[in-house]
């Protein structure tokens, strides 16, 4: 069976997510791929988060948030875009190809954007195949919480 | 009535744990008074096949620290899992992978090309050998136990009970564990973290802090830092905010930030990111160039933010490339 | 190091325009090439005043004065003088119709009868040297007010000196302070008027070029009497060296500290900055030279509103022209009642009631020794033409004098005794005015005195007003007019009477001054215009429409035997005749240059 | 106050003012050629010589700028006066003896014939005669610094620097306007890009913005008045007599502390000069919708008049729809209120003048209530409609006369043919587009904007007033073109909604909020600078932060920064996400 990109995407209440919502108004096609999850802001996604996605399988990650200056909440996507960067640095560390985690504004206008970006990153991560991490085999016994 | 059992183990550490069970000074005789001492290889002669041979769940409580680098740790701990009613992860190590977790950073190969080939301190025939599990000598066949790939913490390898953190976990801190397990009181919930509080660490360091925004981070010896004024806030990377208390803030005391040696606190799952995520927060900077410049000033962030717990984060490790 | 000998060689600008640089070169080669070089030294001074006789040095301590130097002279003099102590008497100083030189300089008359106080430093020190100033005196009068004395003490001494503004005006320079100071103001700006813009006059020029220091120090002092931090020299970019050398000396009195801030370690702060003028003879009017400071055209404005109340950036501001400053170190200095003690009339109960102190003046025009002299207040014109000044060139006779610069009146000889002061002068028709003083001899038509300086003044004149602008312009067409004979005896009631109206009714002194050399000639010098216009006769025999040149045959013949030479030399060739024959002059041709008159040895040309 | 005595007259005038002005207070005439009200006395003709008396003293001064002292004794017309005057007339007249105000003066002075020639006479009867009225006010009243006096003496003249065109010269007119002969002469002709033209803007740098202005008075124009400019003129401060003009006035920014807002920002017209084919800003007589409504405005430049700029009326008007609006190239939407509007102007130029209109539409859109019926009337009222939109407007003249004309040139898609109809005047439809600062309102609110650029309503049917952000709403064209009525109606609703939660008294939230739990807060101070709304408090005695959930507003940052995870989000927990993302994995 050929290769499917399981990407998550975090997408802002505000503009991202009623961009992606404009989008499937709009009757924009696009790759079925991303699985979203809503936050109030691009500003709540914690890198754990990510980091989480990854582990339990997921092939790339895509933020996506207001734009710069737009956010809802004033200055929310201020600390993603600090955020990040930073993080890709960990990603990197880890060994991920930073390739796989996406930083993208898309307004509550730009439903063709979202679709755009979605089909971009779906063709980037099927290009640069699923990600393997050995994390994925181990974790097949629960993980004890303390 | 029988004095109870103790079981202490050390796998891949450095044996300060052990030494800080000693740290408790004169109260170790009580718990020699208290506790009958079955397993210590590092304090008394005691053999595997001594363990292996008493019941299961024999052993009362049992202080496992160190992680599990190798087949023999992982052996010993299962052993001690069956034979203990009680199984502690005592210390960073066993905790959460600790410093030797730091070898998830790279490759068992690259370690051993480096170690037993490369090293300039490394005499080498033939372009020199790595050592083999099994090996047959005049004398009979030796098998040394197999290093594995990844180091991993004891809760990924067997079941644990409780856990006490720190590298080492402070002697009062031990002393008040073994107490309470003397006291004969209920146990605390399995999976409890005892010897440490749900705090962090800035909840014992006496530190003025301040609201924070940072523009520029320094290392320790890069600036004279005030004494009385938060560690964070003068750009010098402390873990203490995402570290769990119980160490007494020893090292912001000392003028050191935190290293993090007690682990996250307990909602985080992950201590590295929790840092990233909290000091990105903090960055004075709204331009992605300038944004980058400030995050170069932050050297080795992986050693940084995951000094003790790579093992035991989220990813665990570093992909093979 | 202390020399034997010092060579004070004069570089003011006269001096130098003839070469007294070269001069200083060859005497100091001259001078190492006979190994004389730790004996003698060369020292280059400021205007040394006896103009006439330049390039001139004085050999001190002795006092020997050589003039009209040339750079040939140089080896002889030096071999002559420093080697074998014989003085060159080729080189020294004859008074004209005399035989015997004078070789030391105080007993030359020009030199015997003046009074120096301005120009004391003259001659005797390197002015670019302010140690030099420092040690002839300079400088202590400023410590003495600084340290002994209030700003109100300082302005009783200058009122009660009776010292009165050099420029020209006469106000009493103390009452001036006074006003000025008590003008209620943040800032108050002191002036120095250098924009000497009198044809021939170069008093200030000659002050700041010997001696910058004294102008600095009477600024100083006066600015601390006022309360003024800040001052200014204007001063015409026509004067390189006194600029440079004011530069020059700027510089060092602010190394010496004093200049600048916490002036003798007092509260007392002061700065002076150059302004250079571009040579506007306006610009010398007060109001006028404020508006060019200030960068605007340099027009004077109506004084109603006087410039000690609102002067300079409508600040209380003080101005003085360079004499009066420099006379108000000495002042300090030696008092106010030796000052005062110096001139005529009583200045106690009443400012203007007196003249006193010197005055410098240039001295110019038919007189023998032309050059710059200080004379005590008071002193007759007499004695400056025919003492100072040496009497009338070639033995001629004298016919008027005028002071006061081209807008000062003629003085007629039946007023020579008239002693030298600001009221006697004004009496006259004439004026103090910055100190021109030009000679007229017999050979002066007076019309064509008056058409000269009118020229000048109108010529000036900033346009401003209509009096000056178009009145002045009217006045000098009927004065062309009379000189070419074609003037009516109405034109000359309407001279007088646009000459008055311009007095009466121009907006600043030079409209209202400029008209004096035309009133005071047809005052005494009527029957001269009358010449012109009922005679078209020019008795000084100087309108050339007038006159004609006219061989007298028998002494062309009988003396100069026929010489040819006026022939040889008339650019018109309208001289006939061969040589030893009599010569006659074509009226027709006759371009009436005059060169014929020239050049004849034997005096057989007339003008009629 | 002090007395004097001006020609036996005593007058009690103010200290320091001038004799020219006592005399004027006393009914004694004194002669000036140099003087304005405007300018400061410069004193220069001398013709205002007066004799002045203190005691013994007798001086003569010029009256314009000689202060009176109290006792003077003035005498303007005694025997030395007047001969200073008529020789002064004399020297004047002899040098511009054809200059109006110069011969009538002389004649007022019974000056007759000058008795000397002048060799500089000047023959022009506008002569410059030199009173520097016109230096001065370009100096000191206007500050603009251009006119000057170069030479000296008499070849004294008024210059331009370096005798040529000066940048400095703000052409204000003030010299030509003071000028007494009539020597200065303003020429327009594209000097710093002013022509002189016919304007749809103030005329003049202060005015009143319009006559329904509230209060009605007078504004200045910063960009054009000359003070502001230069720092000179004042003028208006000079004769306004209640002292009203303050040039310091300053904009203020007044903070008026709110709970809701309505942002009802309106909209710009589209620039149609983006679309040359149509010659806006470079043919004359095309007009934009806004600037032709101006024109058929009573109190618009030209009173309502529909006429062209020659000042005739036009034989032929051309109204072009659509100009930007349904437009790919501009903006694709329908701009809704041109197709009416455009009817309207119809109806008006038809009302006022004869000439032929025609309409360039795409579609009429005549949807609203009673519009149809309007659109209906114009055909009737004999309104030629063409349906295709106009490719271009070019020159061209009318037959017959060979008047210059406009041509509009399109092709008629019902007639299928292409047309040329010649016009005089072209008023185009353009488009409504949100205004050029709306993405910085739009941050200021917390708003966002729907494709089209306007702002975006929560709910395009369910909630089209109010916005994401709680207590904005948007009303008008700020949130899409829209005619009066639909403005109207909006407005209310939102005015409704307002009113209904100030009734109410308190407002309801929405349940996503940060929470600290304390039990895990260490007071590192991380979260205390996140918040935007300052919704984090940090209390001492506890040390530990603390989210009032009333600011909140729930974005969660702060929980994603918080090192610890002792703040939590209410809705978004890390639980529920990690659950949630659990979830989309398998």
């Amino acid at each position: 069976m050929a290769f499917e990109p399981k990407i998550i995407g975090f997408l802002c209440n505000w503009c991202s997510y009623t961009g992606a919502d404009l989008a499937g108004v709009s009757r924009i096609k696009s790759a079925p791929n991303v699985r979203i999850i809503r936050t109030m802001c691009s500003g709540r996604v914690d890198p754990a988060f990510i980091l989480k996605a990854f582990q339990l399988g997921a092939d790339g990650v895509i933020v996506m948030g207001c734009h710069l200056g737009d956010c809802h909440y004033q200055e929310g996507n201020y600390k993603t875009i600090r955020r990040l960067p930073f993080l890709r640095r960990l990603v990197k560390g880890f060994g991920i190809d930073p390739r796989r985690l996406r930083l993208e504004w898309v307004s509550a206008s730009e439903g063709d954007k979202f679709a755009l970006l979605v089909n971009e990153m779906t063709e980037e991560i099927r290009s640069l195949g699923p990600l393997k991490l050995s994390v994925h085999h181990e974790i097949q016994q629960p993980v004890a919480h303390h | 009535m029988a004095k109870p059992k103790l079981g202490l183990y050390w796998a891949a550490s450095c044996g300060g744990c052990e030494i800080a069970v000693l740290d408790i000074h004169e109260k170790i005789l009580d718990v020699a008074a208290a506790f009958d001492i079955v397993f210590w290889p590092v304090a008394l002669d005691f053999k595997y096949s001594d363990v292996r041979a008493m019941e299961d769940k024999s052993i009362d409580l049992c202080l496992f620290n160190g992680s599990i680098r190798n087949s023999e740790n992982a052996e010993i701990a299962h052993m001690m899992r069956a034979k203990s009613k009680v199984l502690v992860a005592f210390g960073s190590c066993a905790l959460e992978g600790g410093i030797p977790g730091l070898a998830n950073l790279t490759t068992k190969d690259a370690i051993w090309n480096y170690v037993y080939k490369e090293s300039p301190s490394t005499v080498t025939k033939n372009g020199g050998t790595y050592p083999q599990t099994h090996s047959m000598m005049p004398e009979g066949s030796i098998d040394i136990p197999e290093m594995w790939e990844t180091v991993k913490s004891l809760d990924q390898v067997v079941d644990v009970d409780y856990y006490v953190p720190g590298c080492p976990p402070q002697p009062e801190q031990i002393w008040g564990v073994i107490e309470y397990i003397l006291s004969g009181k209920p146990l605390p919930a399995k999976g409890a973290v005892l010897g440490a509080t749900d705090k962090t660490c800035c909840d014992e360091c006496l530190r003025e802090r301040k609201e924070k925004k940072l523009k520029k981070f320094f290392r320790p010896f890069e600036i004279q830092t005030d004494p009385n004024e938060c560690l964070l806030d003068q750009g010098i990377v402390c873990m203490g905010p995402a570290t769990r208390s119980g160490c007494g803030a020893l090292c912001t005391k000392a003028n050191v930030p935190c290293r993090g040696c007690y682990g996250p606190p307990p909602n985080v799952t992950d201590q590295g990111a929790k840092m990233v995520s909290a000091l990105s927060s903090i960055i004075d900077a709204q331009d992605p160039q300038e944004i980058e410049s400030i995050l170069d000033q932050i050297v080795d962030p992986m050693g940084t933010f995951y000094r003790f717990s790579l093992a035991h984060s989220i990813l665990r490790r570093v992909e093979k490339s | 190091m202390a020399y034997r000998t010092y060579l004070m060689v004069c570089a003011g600008t006269g001096c130098v325009a003839n070469q007294s640089m070269k001069i200083k070169d060859k005497l100091e080669s001259e001078i190492r090439k006979r190994g004389l070089q730790d004996e003698v030294s060369v020292v280059t001074t400021g205007c040394n005043g006896f103009c006439a006789v330049g390039p001139l040095m004085v050999v001190q301590p002795d006092g020997i004065f050589y003039q009209l130097l040339k750079e040939t002279d140089i080896p002889f003099l030096v071999e002559e003088h420093f080697v074998k102590g014989r003085l060159v008497k080729e080189l020294l100083y004859t008074p004209p119709r005399e035989k015997a030189p004078i070789p030391k300089m105080s007993d030359i008359p020009f030199f015997a009868d003046q009074t120096l106080i301005v120009l004391r430093n003259r001659g005797l020190i390197n002015p670019e040297n302010i140690d030099e100033y420092i040690a002839r005196g300079g400088y202590q009068a400023l410590a003495k007010v600084l340290t002994l004395m209030t700003p109100d003490q300082v302005i009783q001494e200058i009122k009660a000196s009776g010292l009165r503004g050099r420029g020209g005006g006469g106000f009493p320079t103390g009452i001036k302070w006074e006003t000025c100071k008590n003008v209620p103001s943040d800032t108050h700006y002191v002036i120095c008027n250098a924009d000497e813009g009198d044809p021939g006059a170069f008093m200030d020029r000659s002050t700041i070029e010997s001696d910058p220091h004294a102008v600095i120090e009477g600024m100083l002092i006066g600015a601390y009497a006022i309360g003024s931090r800040e001052g200014y020299v204007y001063i015409r970019n026509e004067y390189p060296i006194a600029l440079e050398r004011l530069q020059v000396a700027i510089k060092q009195a602010r190394e010496y500290g004093l200049l600048g801030q916490k002036i003798f370690n007092k509260d007392f702060d002061f700065e002076i900055r150059i302004v250079r003028g571009a040579g506007a003879f306006v610009c010398g009017e007060s109001t006028a030279l404020m508006a060019s400071i200030e960068g605007r055209p340099g027009e004077p404005r109506a004084k109603y509103v006087h410039t000690v109340e609102r002067g300079l950036w409508d600040k209380p501001t003080c101005l003085n022209n360079v004499e009066t400053w420099a006379n108000v170190p000495q002042i300090i200095e030696k008092g106010a009642g030796w000052f005062s003690s110096i001139g005529t009339g009583d200045v106690t109960s009443d400012a203007w009631g007196g003249s006193k102190g010197t005055k410098v003046f240039s001295l110019a025009g038919k007189v023998n020794n032309t050059g710059l002299i200080e004379v005590p207040m008071g002193i007759t014109l007499r004695k400056i033409i025919f003492d100072i000044g040496g009497g009338i060139k070639d033995g001629k006779k004298f016919k008027a004098v005028q002071t006061g610069g081209p807008s000062g009146g003629f003085i007629p000889e039946s007023l020579l005794d008239l002693p030298v002061d600001y009221e006697e002068l004004t009496k006259v028709g004439s004026m103090m005015g910055s100190g021109g003083m030009v000679v007229a001899d017999e050979n002066n038509c007076m019309v064509d005195m008056a058409k000269y300086f009118l020229a000048f003044t109108q010529a000036e004149s900033c346009g401003k007003c209509v009096p000056c602008r178009e009145g002045t312009k009217r006045m000098l067409d009927i004065l062309e007019k009379i000189t070419v004979g074609k003037g009516t005896e109405e034109d000359l009631v309407l001279l007088e009477e646009l000459s008055n109206m311009v007095v009466e009714s121009s907006l600043c002194a030079l409209g209202g001054s400029a008209p004096n050399p035309v009133l005071t000639t047809l005052k005494y010098f009527r029957e001269e215009y009358e010449a012109h216009v009922k005679d078209k006769h020019c008795p000084g025999h100087s309108c050339r429409e007038l006159i004609q040149y006219i061989i007298d045959p028998e002494l062309c013949l009988g003396k100069g035997h026929g010489c040819h030479v006026c022939a040889k030399n008339c650019p018109d060739g309208a001289i006939v005749g061969e040589t030893k024959q009599v010569h006659t002059i074509d009226v027709m041709k006759c371009g009436k240059c005059g060169i014929c008159y020239d050049v004849c040895k034997f005096d057989a040309i007339h003008i009629e | 106050m002090v007395t004097i005595n001006i020609d036996g007259k005593s007058v009690e005038v103010l200290e320091e003012t001038t004799i020219l002005k006592a005399a004027e207070q006393a009914g004694v005439w004194i002669p000036t050629m140099c003087h304005s009200e405007h300018l400061e006395p410069y004193g220069v003709c001398r013709l205002c010589s007066v004799e002045v008396v203190r005691g013994k003293r007798s001086r003569i001064v010029t009256a314009c700028n000689f202060p009176v002292r109290g006792g003077m004794t003035i005498h303007t017309n005694s025997k030395k006066v007047q001969w200073l005057r008529q020789v002064i007339m004399e020297l004047m007249l002899s040098r511009w003896p054809r200059v109006r105000v110069v011969k009538e003066m002389a004649e007022r002075l019974a000056v007759k014939e000058p008795r000397f020639p002048s060799l500089e006479r000047d023959e022009a009867e506008d002569a410059c005669i030199l009173c520097g009225m016109c230096v001065n006010m370009c100096n000191d009243v206007v500050k603009a610094g251009v006119l000057g006096f170069a030479h000296s003496g008499i070849k004294r003249e008024v210059v331009l620097p370096f005798d040529e065109r000066s940048d400095s010269c703000i052409v204000c007119g003030a010299c030509a306007h003071v000028c007494p002969t009539g020597h200065i002469k303003v020429i327009l002709e594209d000097y710093r890009g002013k022509k002189p033209e016919f304007t749809l803007g103030p005329k003049t740098p202060i005015y009143v913005p319009t006559l329904q202005a509230v209060p009605r008075v007078p504004v200045i124009d910063a960009e054009s008045c000359i003070h502001f400019e230069t720092g000179g003129c004042e003028i208006c401060a000079k004769v306004c007599e209640p002292n009203a003009i303050d040039y310091s006035m300053q904009d203020e920014i007044v903070e008026i502390e709110v709970g809701q807002v309505l942002v009802s920002t309106g909209f710009d017209l589209f620039d149609a000069s983006a679309m040359a084919q149509y010659g806006y800003g470079r043919l004359d007589n095309v007009y934009s919708s806004l600037e032709f409504e101006s024109i058929l405005n009573s109190t618009g430049p030209t009173g309502g008049k529909i006429v062209m700029k020659s000042g005739k009326e036009p034989k032929a008007v051309g109204i072009i729809h659509c100009i930007g609006s349904r437009d790919t190239n501009h903006h694709a939407y329908c701009s809704r209120v041109c197709c009416m509007y455009a009817l309207k102007f119809a109806h008006l130029v038809r009302d006022r003048t004869d000439a032929a209109i025609y309409q360039f539409y795409i579609d009429m859109r005549a949807f609203g209530k009673g519009y149809e019926e309007f659109y209906n009337r114009l055909l009737d009222e004999g309104v030629t409609m063409i349906r295709g939109k106009a490719a271009e407007v070019v020159e061209g003249c009318w037959q017959g006369n060979g008047e210059p004309s406009l041509k509009i040139r399109c092709e008629d898609t019902l007639i299928g043919k292409f047309r040329e109809v010649p016009v005089d005047m072209v008023v185009l439809c353009n488009a409504i587009e949100p205004r050029r600062d709306s993405d910085a309102v739009r941050r200021l609110f917390s708003i966002s904007k729907s494709p089209d650029g306007f702002f975006l309503e929560r709910h395009p049917k369910l909630d089209p007033t109010s916005t994401a952000t709680e207590g904005v709403f948007i009303a008008g064209c700020a949130q899409g073109p829209k005619d009066i009525p639909d403005t109207v109606a909006q407005a209310g609703s939102a005015a409704a909604r307002i009113l209904s939660v100030i009734a109410k008294g308190e407002v309801e939230i929405e349940p996503v909020r940060a929470m600290v739990q304390e039990e895990y807060c260490s007071g590192c101070k991380i979260c205390n600078n996140l918040c935007p709304y300052i919704a984090i408090e940090f209390l001492e005695e506890k040390k530990v932060s603390h989210v009032n959930e009333a600011l909140c507003k729930g974005c969660g940052t702060c929980v994603a920064a918080c090192p610890s995870s002792a703040m939590t989000g209410h809705g978004f927990t890390d639980a529920q996400i990690l659950a949630e993302l659990d979830g989309l994995m398998i």
